[in-house]
């Protein structure tokens, strides 16, 4: 592996650092993020190295790793960080970047569950699981997953055949319709 | 209000602390406004009230006073006298009719390199905002027999030599 | 007729870059009684200051400005040069359009326009000045040195080779400090105790050393040469003339279950106690809080027992006065607070389970318990059951370089001490393995990068570069969830302990001390020395030098080093038979003054009297303030309190700053 | 009690004190040459004393004429003075800053029921509480009831001018400082302007402009309400003297306000004290600095 | 006076045995709820790793709509909802940006600050301890509870700020109160992978082994939970763990307020007990 470098080698970071309100600069890579990530072991790049290479101005790779989309938002990275990195945030802020920019989700299943999600809510107020998990698996092309466990769930009266439903959907409408992908941040870093 | 007002601001500062501060901020190259003037003194304690005064005669829009912390004054005590003197005398300038957030009072320690520059920034910011202090200088008016012995003497005839080595 | 010339320095670059020095010259030599003005790319260079004194004499000028960086940097510098050319050195001054200019504004024609407004302000400042002499005071021959770890009794004994008087305070009943508690030393592997004990005892030996340990500094006033020092020392309940340091109290006391600071709380103590074998002086304290005599009245055994009847338990603390001429701080280092219950400021890694787990220790504890004089008499057993660790896991930049729950700097001796600790584990548990969990090793200095490599190469240590995230307890094992950031992988260990490098703070309690000492300290408490690089163990407080770890984190070579040269600094001090300080006191107008005594009352230094002044018969006509120049620090307090004005400053005279200010803005 | 018994009394004891020879001189009232005004009279022959009066008209603080420059008091033999309640505050404030000793002078106190001045009672009289001496040698007119006084809030002046925006207030004070024509009788009537040169007076540097131009009044007025904050004891001359009528006293009050509620101090009532703009405590209000 | 009541989708569906031993414990204790009314979706994970404004706006509707309802304290029993909404009503505090932004996208302006408690802050300083246990019936009688916080009752700590984010000892101590043995083991604040239930199936398993193995060695007999995500991803999951790396887990994870429930001598039918995968009756005989 090579890394071609010239004079914009601070460019992404900026980038990054303008989205998320967090300084990239700071991560003098430690790995105390790595070290306590639970999804560490399923991952290629760890949050270290991903904070790296957004250092070293490699969106394409960032925008196209998996680990964004792993991460459980368990936070406990961002809790650690001797340096006070919010590093689960630039996570977050990588997803977000890549579906803004419309590229193709680097791990599908952990986006069509966001999307079926979303849907879901968009069109009730309240989360419909079991409408979800069939959306889910349609989009995702497993329509069989986690059928083992919706009998049983059925059974024990967990789960409902019928959507609840919000009374102030135009509310809703406008939230969804109008929400932006980042918050408008001045050029401040979180300290 | 005039959009490109720049105040003129004069600071008072002992030596010790915020003048030693204010080298901190230099030597650490942080870029602050350049709306102020530094007037190194011993100590806060040294910083007489006419001397707001006398700055506001000479047109400066507002004035910094800035010492070393409680208990950190090289001369003891210097700073606490400061701190009564300036607390009573900004009572009698708001009195007055003077907006006592034309005179700034602040600690920056040795240390304080970034504060200092934050303590500019935002003393500068904040008198920018009131605007110039044409109050007091329309008071001296134009009539007024000052003498700027320094200003009137920027084109000097009798001078015997100018010499500039490159 | 003023004749004022200004010198205008471009320091290289880093004036001249934001600064157009020589349209600042050309308009310098503009202003009303400045005659002579030029720049030159390093004023403060052989050539530059050629230049000055060869314009002093060409132009026959009566002041000088130079314009260049801080006067706290070359004001001495160009106040020399003025002299050597006749002038006297207070017709000379700095214009900072370096540190307040140059460098902190980026757009040249309003760095220009502000270098050449403070220029004119000094000019006005400088034709008001007169020639000053400096003040000469006698000096008293006798240093204080405060604090008995190796970086002061290094200091004393110099001084008092040196054929000086010192006093040495120590905090604690014994000197020492935290040397004393170590076991071995980097790079070399030497026995601590081995090299410290017989300077301990030339430092209580010495007939030029006088020692008060159990004592604190309670009160400092005065000024170089001429300090007067109070000492509190603390009632150690024990007669100390009588003591002969037999030890039995301490073997019948039955208050046993005290935490032993020396051995970082992982031994115990007595009530009446020795903190360690070797103490210096040999002579047992009371802990009044842990005494069943203080407690209830009941008990009072070590009085019955003790042959000499040296036990005291109605002492107070009682004081001495101590004059001095120079003060050595030497107050050494605390570690950071791991512990969650302690210091909120210094918020404790819960993640690492601290006090929480038994088998996670600090540094300073380990060093105990491999230590030949520790708890477990210098075999390694965990606290926590005893066992041979067979697994141990080392953790630096516990609390350093962490912004979120520690300090920003570096402790710096913690990558050498590590190494230390791998290689001393390994000498006692031969079939060991430790893992050492670090960012970055440094270890700069002589022999101890190789020390490292031979813990790596020679002892086996396995050297993993990343943080460790969490610790927690798994069937009497210490489960250490790490990284290794070189091939990117989460690392998992089972271990048996782990020691935590942990940082160095300062003292706790210094800043009350630096404040009697007037000695500047930065926001981790570390005291400030007056220039980084040129005046390292000087403080800005004259006559007050540092020695060790209480200006920064210090190895052992280090503290000795600038304990040696504070010594010198001292010795050099006390060479002269009178000092020269600057001349900026103040003066009292007797003429106007009215003596309503204000001056009196605020003065800091009480160097403001009252005086007599009579006529020829004898009789008092006048009551004026008078201005004692020995004791008069150069404030100006008295100048703003004075409302007739009949009190100035040298150096800064009302007449002075006026000017300066009518030139601040035209 | 009358007038004329005071009078009397008045006349009667300074007569004595001048006989015996227990004083040099005695300062008091006499009558004025316009009807209804009073001048200082200092007496240093028993066979003066007949020229004494006290009335209500008798508004002039007399412990100005106690301080060095008018070179009363000599050595050796004390100085009689008459003194209403709130004069003796300014010989508290005079023996603290050392401008007087106590033994060089004796006090014939005088009980007062309040002065006039041109349009009615004074308006510090109508805020009095103190109607008789704090100390005294001698007492003249008895002890009279304390009574509530008429106006209860003393700063209710002051505490108007606080009401009004910033630039109301400067309106306000540029209006009365221009009517300024720099006299000085402020400085003049003040027992407390003892200096022996006023910093209006010093060139070296020139600290205020001293001719009354609108910078210099402004100048003037400023340093000498802050030279007197924390010592004024609110006589009130200043504002009493003033032929141009500034309302000089409340800028002196406004002072007294601020430092009593910063430092709990009031002025005049105890020559041990320490002056509270030489002293300071840790505690100290520091909410306006940065 | 009524305390706000944000139940969230789960405990309409999945987590429905929390919300039926919550209102069971509420009326035993005479605690008042009000529910917030026409609550929506809080937004859970998805909505702020899609679009940054949308994860906060989801929340703060809620916390709008309770404002208008004239409440000001809300219980959200939910650790998921929970965190969501205390997250979006620090952001509206803490940038005037973000709030003015807030008040655009829900046309409403928050009429005061809300405070947001989940169940633990609320039992310890809403309710008061003291009155919790003055009102026991049934101690526990020393069952061997491993208490599991999870991800989003303590982290980040600088915004929940209500117990310590490493060891935490709220549930421990609520435990304790009822006469419950809280176990000491390592995996308190462990991430159990709860948004990844569905779909990543794999790392989901893996993260409940370990929690699992860690309750095991500390001597746990059940595991308590205030999060319906743990709750579902653990209960449910346990048998396919199992399976996947053959072992034996049988380990109840149950609700804190189901056990606050017994404690106050209410039943099991009354508490929901019955809607667990990994039943608690064998464990709760004796």
């Amino acid at each position: 592996m090579q890394l071609k470098l010239d004079n914009n080698v601070n460019q992404f970071a900026n980038e990054i650092e303008h989205l998320s309100g967090c300084s990239i600069s700071d991560c003098y890579q430690c790995g105390k993020c790595s070290a306590g990530c639970p999804v560490g072991e399923f991952v290629e790049e760890s949050p270290t190295r991903l904070m790296r290479l957004i250092q070293l101005n490699q969106r394409q790779a960032v925008l196209n790793s998996k680990t964004p989309y792993l991460c459980a938002t368990c936070t406990t990275c961002s809790e650690r960080c001797p340096m006070k990195i919010d590093v689960a945030k630039v996570m977050e802020t990588i997803r977000i970047l890549a579906c803004k920019e419309g590229l193709r989700p680097a791990v599908k299943a952990v986006s069509n569950f966001s999307g079926a999600f979303l849907d879901s809510v968009k069109s009730n107020g309240r989360l419909f699981e079991f409408g979800m998990t069939v959306t889910f698996n349609l989009k995702n092309g497993t329509p069989f997953k986690n059928a083992t466990i919706a009998p049983a769930m059925l059974l024990k009266g967990k789960l409902s055949f019928l959507p609840q439903s919000i009374k102030n959907k135009e509310r809703l409408k406008n939230i969804f319709a109008n929400s932006s992908y980042f918050e408008d941040r001045e050029e401040k870093k979180e300290h | 209000m005039d959009e490109n007002f720049e105040p003129k601001i004069a600071a008072f500062v002992c030596t010790w602390c915020t003048y030693t501060g204010a080298d901190l901020a230099g030597t650490s190259r942080l870029k602050y406004e350049p709306n102020v003037r530094v007037l190194r003194l011993p100590c806060t304690g040294r910083i007489d009230f006419s001397l707001v005064i006398k700055a506001f005669e000479n047109g400066a829009d507002g004035v910094l006073i800035s010492g070393c912390h409680p208990n950190d004054c090289h001369y003891n005590a210097g700073n606490f006298h400061a701190r009564r003197r300036f607390a009573v005398f900004r009572k009698l300038l708001e009195f007055t009719g003077i907006d006592p957030n034309r005179v700034q009072f602040s600690w920056v320690s040795a240390a304080e390199g970034a504060k200092w520059r934050d303590v500019v920034n935002a003393v500068t910011d904040e008198i920018r905002k009131l605007g110039p202090f044409t109050e007091y200088q329309k008071l001296i008016g134009d009539s007024f027999p000052f003498q700027h012995e320094a200003s009137e003497t920027e084109q000097n005839s009798e001078k015997e030599q100018v010499e500039n080595v490159k | 007729m003023a004749r004022i010339g200004v010198f205008v320095c471009h320091c290289g670059e880093n004036i001249g870059r934001t600064v157009d020095c020589a349209a600042v010259a050309k308009r310098a030599a503009l202003l009303r009684d400045v005659v002579y003005a030029v720049d030159y790319k390093y004023m403060c260079s052989d050539p530059g200051q050629n230049m000055i004194k060869d314009a002093i004499k060409e132009h026959n000028l009566s002041g000088v400005v130079v314009a260049s960086c801080s006067p706290l940097m070359h004001e001495k510098t160009f106040r020399r040069t003025v002299t050597e050319a006749g002038m006297n050195p207070f017709l000379c001054e700095i214009a900072n359009i370096r540190e307040h200019c140059s460098w902190v504004h980026e757009d040249k024609p309003v760095a220009t326009e502000k270098a050449l407004d403070l220029i004119r302000v000094m000019v006005e400042k400088v034709k008001r000045d007169i020639p000053l002499d400096p003040i000469r005071i006698p000096v008293t021959k006798k240093a204080l040195v405060i604090g008995g770890g190796i970086a002061g009794i290094q200091a004393a004994l110099d001084i008092a080779e040196g054929g000086k008087e010192v006093i040495l305070v120590e905090k604690s009943p014994s000197i020492g400090g935290h040397m004393a508690q170590l076991s071995e030393t980097f790079p070399t592997l030497d026995c601590s105790q081995c090299i410290l004990t017989p300077k301990m005892v030339s430092a209580n030996t010495h007939k030029n050393i006088k020692l008060y340990t159990y004592s604190e500094i309670e009160k400092v006033s005065g000024y170089i040469g001429n300090f007067n020092v109070t000492i509190r020392k603390k009632a150690r309940y024990i007669d100390e003339t009588l003591c002969t340091g037999c030890g039995i109290c301490q073997e019948k006391c039955p208050q046993k279950k005290i935490p032993s600071e020396f051995n970082e709380g992982l031994g115990m103590r007595k009530a009446i106690y020795v903190p360690f074998p070797q103490a210096v002086p040999n002579k047992p304290v009371i802990d009044r809080e842990h005494c069943t005599k203080f407690i209830n009245g009941k008990c009072g055994l070590c009085e019955k027992i003790c042959g000499r009847k040296a036990v005291r338990f109605d002492q107070t603390d009682s004081f001495v006065n101590e004059e001095v001429g120079a003060i050595v701080v030497a107050t050494g280092y605390d570690l950071y607070t791991i512990d969650k219950k302690t210091d909120e400021t210094l918020k404790g890694y819960g993640e690492y389970g601290y006090g929480k787990y038994p088998d996670v220790v600090s540094g300073l504890q380990f060093e105990r318990l491999v230590s030949a004089s520790g708890p477990t008499y210098g075999e390694l057993k965990r606290p926590s059951d005893g066992k041979v660790p067979e697994t141990i896991v080392f953790i630096q930049c516990v609390g350093s370089r962490d912004e979120a729950k520690g300090v920003s700097y570096c402790s710096k001796i913690c990558c050498m001490y590590t190494a230390k600790h791998t290689m001393l584990y390994k000498h006692k548990v031969h079939n060991g393995q430790a893992f050492v969990f670090y960012m970055d090793i440094r270890a700069g200095g002589k022999n101890y990068d190789e020390f490292v490599r031979r813990a790596i190469e020679e002892d086996g240590a396995v050297y993993l570069r990343g943080r460790v995230s969490k610790i927690s307890e798994e069937n009497g094992k210490l489960i250490v969830k790490g990284a290794d950031t070189l091939s990117g992988a989460q690392v998992e260990i089972s271990a048996d302990m782990v020691v935590l490098a942990t940082a160095i703070s300062a003292q706790p309690d210094i800043v009350p001390l630096a404040q009697k000492l007037g000695v500047g300290y930065d926001q981790y408490h570390f005291l400030s020395e007056a220039h980084p690089k040129l005046r390292p163990v000087e403080t800005n407080s004259a006559g007050i030098f540092l020695a060790g770890a209480c200006q920064a984190p210090k190895d052992i070579p280090e503290a000795v080093a600038q304990a040696s040269a504070a010594a010198s600094k001292v010795l050099g001090l006390f060479s002269s038979l009178e000092l020269e300080r600057e001349p900026y006191v103040a003066k009292v107008n007797e003429s106007t003054c009215v003596d309503c005594e204000f001056c009196l009352t605020a003065c800091p230094y009480n160097a403001i009297e009252r005086k007599e002044i009579k006529n020829r018969k004898g009789e008092v006509i006048k009551v004026v303030s008078h201005v004692n120049e020995g004791k008069c620090q150069g404030c100006g307090t008295c100048v703003s309190i004075c409302r007739s004005k009949s009190i100035d400053l040298a150096g800064f005279t009302d007449e002075q700053v006026y000017s300066q200010i009518n030139a601040l803005f035209v | 009690m009358s007038n004329d018994k005071i009078s009397a009394e008045v006349k009667k004891l300074a007569g004595e004190l001048l006989e015996s020879g227990k004083v040099s001189a005695v300062v008091g009232y006499a009558e004025g040459t316009l009807k209804g005004r009073v001048q200082t009279f200092i007496a240093r022959k028993a066979s003066e004393t007949e020229k004494f009066i006290f009335n209500q008209n008798c508004a002039n603080n007399l412990a100005v004429y106690l301080t060095k420059s008018y070179n009363i008091i000599s050595a050796g033999k004390p100085v009689a003075v008459f003194l209403k309640p709130c004069d003796i505050k300014s010989v508290t404030a005079l023996i603290q800053e050392h401008q007087l000793k106590r033994e060089d002078i004796f006090i014939i106190g005088l009980s007062c029921q309040g002065v006039l001045n041109d349009s009615g009672p004074a308006g510090k009289c109508r805020a009095c509480s103190m109607h008789n001496p704090q100390y005294y040698d001698a007492l003249i007119g008895g002890v009279v009831e304390e009574k509530e006084p008429e106006v209860t809030d003393p700063f209710a002046r002051v505490k108007e001018i606080e009401s009004m925006t910033t630039s109301e207030c400067w309106e306000f004070w540029m209006k009365e400082f221009d009517k300024c024509v720099r006299c000085y009788a402020c400085r003049q009537a003040c027992p407390l302007c003892y200096c022996e040169q006023c910093i209006v007076d010093k060139t070296r540097p020139r600290w205020i402009e001293s001719s009354a131009h609108p910078i210099g009044n402004l100048g003037w007025h400023l340093i000498r309400a802050f030279h007197l904050a924390g010592r004024c004891i609110g006589c009130g001359e200043c504002e009493r003297v003033c032929h141009q009528n500034i309302p000089l006293s409340l800028l002196n009050m406004k002072m007294s306000k601020e430092i009593f509620d910063l430092y709990g101090y009031t002025a005049g009532m105890d020559e041990g004290a320490k002056p509270p703009l030489t002293e300071f405590k840790m505690e100290d209000n520091e909410e306006f600095i940065r | 006076m009524a305390y706000g009541y944000y139940p969230g989708c789960s405990l309409h569906s999945t987590a429905k045995e929390y919300n039926i031993s919550l209102k069971a414990v509420c009326g035993k204790l005479g605690i008042e709820l009000s529910e917030v009314e026409d609550w929506n979706c809080c937004g859970a994970t998805p909505a702020h790793t899609t679009k940054e404004e949308l994860g906060v706006a989801l929340a703060y509707n809620n916390l709008l709509n309770a404002s208008r309802q004239g409440l000001e304290d809300i219980l959200a029993p939910c650790a998921a909802c929970y965190n969501r909404l205390k997250n979006a009503s620090y952001a509206v505090k803490h940038s005037p940006e973000v709030n003015k932004r807030m008040n655009e996208l829900t046309g409403g302006v928050m009429e005061r600050d809300m405070k947001v408690y989940n169940i633990l802050e609320f039992f310890r300083d809403i309710y008061g301890q003291d009155n919790l246990k003055a009102a026991i019936e049934k101690p526990l009688e020393g069952l061997n509870v491993a208490c599991y916080y999870g991800c989003l009752l303590v982290r980040p700590s600088k915004v929940l700020n209500f117990d310590d984010a490493e060891d935490p000892v709220s549930m421990d101590d609520l435990v304790r109160l009822i006469g419950g043995n809280p176990v000491r083991w390592s995996c308190k604040t462990e991430c159990c992978g709860g948004s990844h239930a569905i779909p990543e199936t794999d790392i989901v398993l893996e993260l409940g082994r370990r929690i699992f193995t860690s309750a095991q060695a500390g001597g746990a007999e059940m595991i308590a939970v205030a999060c319906p995500l743990c709750q579902a991803n653990l209960d449910m999951r346990q048998s396919q763990i199992n399976k996947k790396f053959n072992t034996d887990f049988r380990m109840p994870v149950v609700y804190v307020t189901q056990l606050i429930g017994l404690a106050l001598g209410l039943s099991k039918e009354e508490l929901g007990f019955n809607s667990h995968f990994v039943s608690a009756a064998e464990l709760l005989k004796k």
